[in-house]
Parts: C-alpha cells; structure tokens; sequence
C-alpha cells in the first residue's frame, strides 16, 4: 500500500495494466514525453517506450477514430482527451462507431478503448474547463460511463474500464486529482494521503463497473452522487445534521439499480446531487428509476442539487458550483417534507 | 491598409456541374493524360519526387485497348480474367439485387455500376492479409476476395441467415474472415480507423497494411482530414483510396473542392504521394494500387489514391438522378467503362472473345439467380427475421441487467 | 389554407420567411438544386436563386460552423442535416459554440441559426437513419429544441425557429412526413389531406416555442409525449379505453411547465413516451419535473414506453419502435394502478 | 498482390523534435530563403502560378536589417513607427499581465512574445472593417486595433468592469466593436466560422473581408479542413493564418505533420495559393497579408497564410518548457525577435535611435501599469465580480422560465 492521490492512482492503474497486457497502448495530446498536463502518464514513456506511449495529434476526432481501428487490429487502447470539454470533436466517433461497432458487425468487430478525460470545475476553468457532459454518453447505448470519487476507487476502476471489451468514458474530477474537496473552497484542501481511500496497493486490483459504494451508511434519507459531489455530500451531511445514506455511485452505466432501490425503500426520501447542468443531467435518469422502483415507499419528493442551467462562469465559480450549503439546505428540506 | 482603390462588391462563388438536365454533357475541361504518358517512379522514391503526380491521371489502356508505358503490371492472362470474371460478377450481383429491392423483398440497395474495377484491382492488388476499410460501394472487394454471394445475400435480405442479425441496412455488410471492416452508415468514419488499424500493425511489427474507401463527397468530412493527418504524422501503412466517381447523391464533385484541384492534391498538403488513376482502367488501378502497398510494406507510408470514375448508376434504389444530371452522362463518360475495357484489352490481346464473354455472362448470371434462389429460401426481409430477442445482445459484450430487464419487458409485450 | 403534408409545410414556413426577411439563406447537403433528399427545400432555389439557397459540402460540421459564421455577420441560416443521425459531425460547433457563443461575449455576438433535421425510425432506415437523438441538445444550455407533430405546428414552430435570436433545432419525425402514422404499420397510412392538422394557411403565422398543446382533453390520467409518438399514442388511447389526457410537447426546450403540471395536478397519474432510447431520454426530465412538481398529487408511478436501449435494428424495427400496444398496456397499467 | 520478396516487419514512426531538454537547440534542417529571394507574384496571379510557394519562405529584411526584394510593402516610416510602437505596447501588456496573474489577481494568462509581428502587422495590412476571427494568441490585433487596454484588462481580471461578465477565463476577450470575434476556448472552431462569415459578406455584396488564425497544433483539428473545404468551394474572401510557433504545449508541429510538410502546402489540396512567410519579420508578414486581402476583394478567393515564428514563452502561465525543450532553443531560433528586427531596420534607416528605444519601452510601461492601475481600482478576480444573478443571463436572448426559477433559487441560498 502507497499513499497516493487521484493522480499517482491513475497512473498506477495504467503502468499496472500495461505490464500485465502489452497490447495496452497509450496517447493522446501532450501525454507522452512530457507525461500529460495533469501528469497522469508522468514517466510512463519512459517506462515502455514511444511506441506504446505517445503523443498525438490535437485532434480528438482522430485521436478517437485511430484508437478504434487500433481496438479492432486488438489492442487496448487508452487515450486521454484533456478536457472533458473538448471531448465532442471525437463524438461521432464514439457515439456513432465505438459505441455500435459491436452491434452493427453481429458481435464480429469491438472497439475495447478507455477514453480518460478530466471533467468538472472548481479549478477557476471557466467555461470551456469545466464541464461534466456524462449524461451525454449515458444516453449513448454501447458505451459505458465511469466516474471515481477517490483514488482507490479510481485505480480499481480504470484498471476493469481498460481490461473491458466495451468502450469506457472514464471521467477524472479533476478538482480532486489532489484532495477530497468537499466544496469548502475558502479552507485548505486535506491531501489524499490523510484520507483512507488515498491508501492505494501498488499491485492489481478491480472494482466492477455497475456497484455502487455506500459511503455513509444512513436512516433518515438517501444522497445519490458520484466524483466531487460525494465529498461535497458528506460535508453536507454533517453540517444539516442529518442521518442521511450517501451512495457514491462509481459507474453510472451500468448503473447499480439495486443499491439505489435498496437504501430509497428504506429511507423513503432521496436527493440527488451532481455538479453537471441540470435539464437532462444524469440526476434526471436518477430521479427517474428512484419515481419507478420505490413510488410506493417515497415520503416526500425526491430533490436535485445540481449545476446551474448555464455555462460555467470563470469569476462565478462558486456561485456556480452546487456546494455544501445547497447540499444541506435541500438534505434538510426532504427530510422534513 | 487596400491602397483606397474602389474595388466592385464581393461576391459569392456557387460551384455548378457542366450540364444540367436537359443539357449535353460536358466534359470538355477534363484533362486526360493519354495512356502511358506518365511514367512509373520506384516503390522507394522520395515524397519530394513526387509532387507532379497528383496533377496527372496514371493511365494503361488507351483507345484502342493496347496497355501502354511502364504502369502496366503486365499480369498474366489468368489474373486478367480472374479480374474480369469479378467484376462481371459484381455487375451481375448488382443488377439482380436492384430487383429483388423492387420486388419489396429488401428495403434497400446500392449499386456500384461503373466502378468495379476500383474494388476487383485494388483487393486483388492487395494481400489477402489486408485490412479492407470500405465505403458502401465496393461490394467488389467482397466478391474478389471471393466472399459467398450467399452471406452477401442474406444481408441484403436480412433474412434468419444474415449474420448481422438484421441489425444493418442492407449493403452493410461486415465480413471478418474476408478481413473487410463491418462498413459503417455514417459517411467517412472508417477513414481514420484505417489509419488506426495500420497504425497498429506497425506497432506489433506486424506485415499487414490497411487500404480505405471514401467517395469524393465525404472527402469533406473531418474524418478525411483526421485519416491523412495521422497516416501522414505516424507513416501508417495505410492506402487512402478516394473514389471520385463525379456525384454524391445530387451534387456534384465540385462541391468538395473538384473545380478548384484533384482530391489527389490533398496529399500535397501533408507531404505523402498523391496518385491519380483513371478509376475505369482495370491495369492502371491495379499498377498504382500494387505500387502503393509496395511503398507501405517498406515502411515508406500512406499514399493517397484518387480513383477517377463514375457513377453510372443512381446514388441508391432511392434516387433518382435525371432530376439533377443529364441522362447521357454516364454514356459519355471519357474513361468508358471498366469491364467492356478489360474484356477489349483481352479480345484484343487474342485471349477473349465475344462468344466467350457472352457465355461467361450467362454463367455468372445464372449463378447468381441460383444464389439468390438459396439465399430466399431462408427468407426476405419481413418473412423471416432473427428472434426479437436478439435485438438485446451485442449492445455490450455481455447483456447487462438494464438490458435484461427491458428484453423481459419486451417479452411480456 | 391549403392541405399540405409537412414537407409541404416546412417548405412553406421557409418560403415565407425568405419572402419577408431577405436576411434568411438555406443551405445543406443536396437541399439546393435538388430540393432535399425529403424534398423540404424543393423549389426554393428556382425562387430565390442559388446565393440563398445552395449545396453544400458532405461536412455537418463546416455547415454548423458556417452557418455560424453567416449568423454572426447578420444572416438567419437555415441549415439541413439530412439525417439526424448525421449531426453529431457537427455537434462541437453546435454545443461547444452555437449555444455558448452569446454567453460568452457578454452578449456582443451570436448565432440565429435553425438546423433542420429528419429524426425517428419507422421507415427501414436501420441504425443510421433512425435516431432521435433530442435528450443531447435539451442538455445543452443555450439551445432550443424543437419537434413538430403535424404540418400545422411544423410551419408555425419553423417561422419561429427561423425568427428566434437563438440557436434553434428543429428536429422532423420523418414517419410523419406524409401523414399522421400510428404505429400501425400494418395498416395503410392516412394522408394529412385527411387530417385537421393538414390545413395549412399559406401566409405567415407563429407558434410560440414552449407552448404545449393538448391533442385529446382527459380526467384519468396525463400523456406526455412529441413528434410521431403524438399519434401513436392517440391510437393506444383508443385501444386502451382510458380518458386520457394527451400532450404534444411541440417544443421540448423551452417546456411548458404548466400545462404538464396543472395536467398530472388533474389527473394524477402520467405516462410518458417517446422513441429516443430509454436511459437519459428527454422522458428521464419530464419524469424528473413531474415528479419535482406534482409529488403530492401523483397516485400511481409514473410510466415511461420509449425506444429500447440498443440501436435501431433494421428488421425488426417494428419490435423496437413502440407502439400503440405497448403504449396502452402502460396507460391501463397506470390507470389501474 | 505483393510480389513474395520478404520485407522487414512493419515499424511505427513516432516523431522526435531535433532537441530535448539538456541537449543543445538544432535548427539545422529548417530551409530558410534567403531574404528578397522569392518573388512576388501580382495578386491577380492564377493559383496555378502559386503552387511553388508553399515550399519557400518569404522574407524582406536581411540578416543586415536591410529591407531586399518586390515583397518589400515600403511602407513609410510613420506606418513603421506605429508597428513597432504597437508590437512594444502587446509586450509590455503581456509582461505585465503575467505579473498580475502571479500576484493572484488572476488565475491564468497567456502570453504571445516572440510572435507579436504576426498579429500587428496582419492588423495594420488588413481595413479596420474587416472581421477577425483570432485564437488566443493574437492580442497584437486588439492592441493595433487601438483598443483601450483597461477593457482588456478589466475582462483580465474579470472585475466588474468586464463586459464579458467575468464569464469567460482570462484572454478569451470579444470586442465587437473592433471587429474582434470572441475567443473560443475550443481549438480552432473559429476558423471555419470565419470563412462563414466571409461568405456571408460575400453573398450580400459587401466589400468587407474575414481573417483568421489557429497555431500549427490546432490545423489537426477537423474544423481546419472545414474552412479550407468551403472557403475553396465557394472562394470566399478570408486569410487564413496559421501561426506556426512550433509548438502547440509540450508537442512540436512534428505532431501536426510539420515533418513531412510545410502547413502552407495544405493549400495545395484545394486549389488556393498558399503563402509561407518569415513570421518575425514585419515588413514580410505585412506584405503578404496584403497581398492575399488584395486578392480576397478582387474575388478571387481565399489564401492560407503559414506565418514561421517561435512560441518564445511558455504556452500559458500553468506551463513550463522546460519539462520539454530546450531552454536556449528561443534564444537560437533563427528567425530572430521580430521587435528587435524592426527596430534594427528603423535604425539602420536612421529613423530609429536606442535612446528613443529606450524611452518608448520606458513610456509604454509606464502606460500598461498607469492603465493597469485603474483597472485594478475596478477590482480582480475574487474581490470584485457581477452579480451571481449576471449568470443566468445571456444563455438566451430572454431569460426563460426555468432559468428565472434557477435564478431564484439561488437568490434563495
Ligand atoms: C455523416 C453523413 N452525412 C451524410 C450522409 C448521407 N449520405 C449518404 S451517401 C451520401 C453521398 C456520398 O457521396 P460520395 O462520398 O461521393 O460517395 P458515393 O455515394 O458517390 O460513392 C450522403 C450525403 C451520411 N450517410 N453520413
Ligand atoms: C478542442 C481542444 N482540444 C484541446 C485543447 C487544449 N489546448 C489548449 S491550447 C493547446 C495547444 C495549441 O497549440 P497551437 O495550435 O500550436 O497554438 P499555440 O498555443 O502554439 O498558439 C491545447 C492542446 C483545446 N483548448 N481545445
Ligand atoms: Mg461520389
Ligand atoms: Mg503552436
């Protein structure tokens, strides 16, 4: 075990893989000798050379398009598109190729790629650095969408997203590559390495897509949410004082139905949180497999804390951001409902 | 700073073909380079060396079927005919498959009248080990790689045997073992992929290369762009074939830049050859096809390929092209076409004659009648399908819980 | 008033803008000389010459970009993607500056443009030219999105479109085109001369964006619903025998809040359809709202009958698209429930 | 069919800059004519004419701040004056703001030394009606264009005073009013944008023309062969500039294809001139703006620009270089600083003295912090901002319903 934060995880996960498999391959923009501008590939050019770690082209498009054809030749490819922002010039080939490629030859060819990107905000990003555009890819059937919350999570994960034989998002909160932020942006941030979950194995390990984690265990209510939001919902739950079950989803699809229903039947109340715009965000879904599968067992309304229907404001940042406050004024009112 | 003098109001340039409807056709402004004129470079010259290339049209067989110059690859007869028989088979399959759309036994079809030589020299200009990346209008690779018309069939039908499982539109086809990639309905995106699929093979050291199809139309796409970037950036061992066949559906090349430069230009811009080869001369495609794979075996890169041809027959069973074009031009066309030219060049080479082709006409007909008598025999579009259940599996590897609940879902009805 | 289908319809609302407004250009993949592959532009070039309505290049996203670029000197750019399942080439230029273009400038500059597109299956298009992709542009701040039901609104929904200082797309369920198709695919279609909706004014008229209508008054229960499902669900209505309240959406973004909520307020009960695939559908938001918005009056779970989670399949189209059967299982389910 | 020789396995070819950090610069291979060397063609010339240009690099002043040959735009010493005035005051600007941002006043900045002719001189050979359409490097065209630098660094520090609403990071300026189209964060969309709005202006008979930029890194993007696919289709009148500064963040333009060609070549693809030019000299990059807005208004068409020049600061201020090349390599570049180069002619001329230069440099200073100050008495990032209800404005013309029922919920806490 190894103190690591989100960083040195998901790079751990990607030297573990490649070790492993030699079909792994890695590129993308600025990843290679200089190792990301996250670092997230730091040293692993070196490590395995230029011919499994390399830079690419600025084109996502083409990053994406390549890493297919490379899937189909029967490789694992892992690219990086360097903000989740700038993921929509490779869209029609994830969503219209990657994602049906499967489908369409009758189960002949696959495309077995790891599409990593950071998303979200916090970062003083502005618009164009700080969006969480996951519920456009849930929506996608073919693909499946993966967001950790911590760098344990984020090494298990990435290592079951790159060892799939579906194409995987892998979306990286990039406002907690270095701590468990929980929203309180005027106080310092703890370093993963105070945090349990920044205890990292050096060595293999998996975490299924599709199952959930309960992170606080709770009566009085249910918080579904997933990356940043989870640490923003835990601070938000101390500070309304509620007895509240917050479940950190980790793969959105598929989606761990089970837990959700589980804790909504027992608790009867449900909010969910994400730090992506609202209309049609992933929370939409949510609220509407909880309204399906627990009608009868709901006490009160189910509520969303989410991202504002608007850009992301660089200088209104944190009026923006769905933070601990909102979290615990909408925690308090369902539960009271 | 303009020096102040008063220039007339800008205007805007609407690219419009030579003839309309009700015009004669026109291809007076096309350049023809007379067969043999343009000489062979090595396998192994220099971009630098070949910057001409892409200005010219690389051509064998001139008007009186004679193959000319040092681009004739002089194949041996067999080769020859073997190349004929398939794209008189593709003819064949072609005509036969059109009815069977208008007898509302499929959806759908997309001829390649016109343009046969292009898939039958090219795939048999490649190795079978070859990873063929197509667009919609080379079923002829399929054939020359002597795919079973059957499977082809049962696509088009989409009946209990298509292997896609009735999943795609018809002439979609995806043929693993015939290393010919499951061909997509979005125009272009398999350009790029190619480029991956090659990238890759470079990467384990592998022998193979990869060759791709687009039209003249989706050169437009960014994908081309994305394809020739990255073939260019990695020398990917990679054939990017573009098949100007003059029209996408209604509009004609002009409008994906054809009036200003060849599609073979683009190559200029990313320092790889550009060759331009008349699309309608079996010898000439075969030559610049074999010479490219050649140059991608040696580690020397991509070429780009303009194939020049025509689209003699409508877009697809959907179209009708005498509301946008004359209904001569096909007839007109300067390059011919590409199966009465081999079967001229053989007659004239004393290999082939008219009694011969017409038997072999009728042989192949009569086998694709009897093919297609099998391939209906497992059914049609609408009489026979795969299970409703099987529209679930395939989405992902596995069929995960969401999925098996709404196929339950479906099942209770 | 004329009886017109809703080609004729669209053709008419972008003939009349042109006449009013000399600002309005229309371009797009063989819309110009030919008219269209659906023949919505026919005639317009022989009328208003080729330097307002032209081909253009097989290149969604140099469409978009233009169209843009025009927006931004001045023009109102109605553009044609000729298949839905053809936009998302041009989807960064749409989400990433399209709808952020005004936003970002503080106001100074943005982009009037309509993209028109044929969405839905129905028609052996198989998987490419099937889709109805909405839920991806309804997430996207700084979009409207649109979907007509019969050539009335087409014509009036696209004058607005065409008018309205915002990007607008304006998505046309191509089963209907010729006339109001039922999910009875077995049956003969009828044509729009024979339906209400068919008359036509051939002058200029609007129909405001984020005004639903109610197609069929009910007490039992709430139909939330757009586009070709519109009439598959009138169907299921009078297969099921439920006094059914339904909703043709016509505009999805903006949503007409009120009328759905003073509706399920009423009934009680909801059901709500759609072809898009089911997971983060535009059905996941109105779930969503309803839910936000009438907890308390809410008698029994609320349905969706959508489009499966698996691409469109070309043969058995008729087992993905959902039909009326499925529809009025789910209207007695919830009737009943 | 390959011919059974037994070739060495494929290889991947991954591209290398010449020097990495530690080792020493190497410029060796970059060809450069010499200055006066390449003619200048009329404007009027037939693209035909053209296609060779691509391969030189047009340059006027020589190693001896001499202005040779027909691509010197004379200008008079005024116009000079005014130019080397403009690229000081961008430098000053871009000092100083980095400054700021590294007293936290702002989160990010990004600056364009070593480039500044680029953006001056293209500003100043172009009218001030026409459009451009910049990436974020080009902060030359604001300040030739006059603008007042306090609105540029209030949108900086995103204060009240921002027009942009303190929506938008630092750099990403809109300035309608000097024909300045508001920068994308995304790579390269606005060139394909610019070559829209070119062709609107066209259409409507205007005589205003469109410019557009993007860095070598960014012409891998799809949006690049969108603008050259339709600016060539229909001729529209815009300059598309391609500032190649041979980096785009740690990759090379080796990554965009800078090995194998020139990014002028690109033009060649579709039919327009391309024109490579000595990015650090002023006289050069003027001349041929010129040129090519020349050619725009004539209606004939588009022309791409590759303006050779050398990224001398980090690419923003969350960068550092030297992780990735050398850190002489800016000193070595042999293009040389296109301010020192200007000012090395205007002396040679005997219009220009070091004391003057002196003094320049010290006023424009003193100018940047005085304008500076007051911007500052307007707040930075953090202590003064618009109103959090700003937010929910301008996601559409009028704020709609559920917009103001966000808006109110956060009123509401
Ligand atoms: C991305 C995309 N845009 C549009 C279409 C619709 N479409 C299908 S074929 C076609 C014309 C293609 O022309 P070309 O590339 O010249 O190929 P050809 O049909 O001539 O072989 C168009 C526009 C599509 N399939 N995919
Ligand atoms: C679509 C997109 N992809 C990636 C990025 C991240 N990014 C910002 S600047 C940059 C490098 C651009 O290099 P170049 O085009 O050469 O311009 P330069 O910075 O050298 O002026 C990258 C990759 C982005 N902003 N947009
Ligand atoms: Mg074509
Ligand atoms: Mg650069």
């Amino acid at each position: 075990m190894a103190a690591m934060n989100m960083i040195q995880a998901i790079n751990s996960a990607i030297d573990t893989t490649m070790e492993r498999d030699e079909n792994v391959v890695v590129f993308g923009e600025d990843v290679g000798y200089f190792g990301g501008v996250f670092r997230c590939t730091a040293g692993l050019q070196k490590k395995y050379g230029k011919k499994r770690v390399f830079d690419s082209p600025i084109s996502e498009g083409g990053i994406m398009a390549t890493a297919i054809g490379m899937g189909v030749y029967g490789l694992r490819p892992v690219t990086e598109i360097q903000f989740a922002d700038y993921i929509y010039p490779a869209f029609d080939q994830l969503v219209s190729e990657a994602a049906r490629l499967r489908y369409r030859s009758g189960g002949e060819f696959f495309a077995p790629l790891t599409v990593r990107s950071p998303c979200g905000g916090g970062i003083f990003g502005g618009q164009t650095h700080s969006q969480s555009p996951e519920s456009m890819f849930t929506h996608v059937c073919g693909l499946k969408t993966v967001m950790p919350s911590n760098p344990y999570d984020a090494k298990g994960l990435l290592i079951t997203a790159i060892e799939d034989d579906d194409p995987v998002v892998f979306f990286e909160p990039k406002r907690i590559y270095n701590g468990p932020f929980d929203g309180h942006h005027e106080r310092p941030l703890t370093p993963w390495s105070k945090h349990a979950m920044g205890e990292v194995p050096e060595a293999y390990y998996k975490i299924p897509l599709g199952k959930a984690a309960i992170v606080r265990p709770g009566e009085k209510l249910t918080v579904i949410t997933y990356g940043t939001m989870v640490h923003v919902c835990l601070a938000a739950v101390e500070q309304a004082q509620v007895d509240a079950e917050v479940i950190d989803l980790r793969s959105l699809l598929p989606l761990d139905l089970d837990t959700i229903v589980d804790s909504v039947k027992k608790t009867g109340r449900c909010v969910i949180v994400h730090e992506a715009t609202r209309t049609c965000g992933f929370g939409a879904e949510l609220m509407a497999v909880v309204q399906e599968n627990c009608f009868w067992s709901l006490e009160a309304p189910i509520e969303r804390v989410t991202g504002w229907d608007t850009p992301y404001p660089h200088a209104l940042e944190w009026a923006y951001f769905p933070g601990p406050d909102r979290v615990a004024k909408a925690l308090k009112k369902v539960a009271e409902a | 700073m303009s020096d102040g003098t008063t220039l007339p109001p800008l205007s805007l340039h609407i690219p419009e073909p030579k003839a309309r409807p009700g015009e004669a056709p026109d291809f007076g402004e096309m350049h023809l380079s007379p067969a043999g004129a343009v000489q062979r470079p090595a396998a192994t010259a220099p971009e630098t060396d070949l910057r001409f290339y892409p200005y010219q049209l690389i051509r064998v067989l001139d008007d009186e079927h004679q193959a000319l110059g040092d681009w004739d690859p002089k194949l041996d007869t067999q080769t020859l005919l073997k190349g004929l028989r398939y794209m008189m088979l593709t003819r064949a399959y072609d005509e036969r498959m059109v009815l069977v759309q208008r007898q509302g036994k499929t959806s759908f079809y997309m001829k390649s009248t016109g343009e046969e030589a292009v898939a039958v020299a090219q795939a048999m200009a490649l190795d079978r080990g070859d990873m063929l990346f197509p667009s919609y209008r080379q079923q002829g690779l399929l054939v020359a790689r002597d795919w079973p018309l059957l499977d082809m069939m049962c696509q088009v039908l989409n009946n209990h045997r298509d292997r896609l499982k009735g999943r795609q539109l018809p002439v979609m086809y995806s043929a693993r073992d015939a290393g010919f990639f499951s061909i997509s309905g979005n125009l272009g995106t398999q350009f790029p992929q190619a480029v991956g699929w090659a990238m890759a093979s470079a990467l384990k050291g592998d022998t193979r290369i990869a060759a791709a199809w687009v039209g003249d139309g989706t050169t437009a796409e960014g994908d081309f762009h994305h394809a020739l970037t990255f073939a260019s950036v990695y020398q990917a061992p990679v054939l990017l074939n573009v098949v100007n066949n003059q029209w996408a559906i209604s509009t004609f090349q002009g409008f994906a830049g054809g009036e200003r430069a060849t599609f073979a230009q683009r190559a200029l811009g990313f320092g790889i050859p550009g060759m331009r080869v008349d699309g309608n001369d079996f010898l000439a495609v075969y030559a610049v096809t074999a010479w490219a794979a050649e140059r991608a075996r040696r580690n020397l890169g991509p070429t780009l390929i303009e194939l020049v041809t025509y689209r003699a027959a409508p877009h697809s069973t959907s179209d009708d092209p005498s509301a946008y074009r004359p209904q001569t031009e096909a007839a007109q066309w300067p390059l011919g076409d590409p199966i009465d030219r081999l079967m001229r060049h053989l007659v004239a080479c004393g290999h082939w004659n008219e009694a011969r082709h017409q038997a072999l006409t009728r042989e192949l007909d009569d086998y694709v009648k009897a093919q297609l008598k099998e391939a209906e025999s497992h059914g049609t579009l609408g009489t026979s399908k795969h299970s409703p259940d099987s529209m679930f599996e395939d989405v992902f590897k596995d069929v995960p819980i969401h999925l098996q609940r709404q196929r339950r879902e479906m099942q209770e009805g």
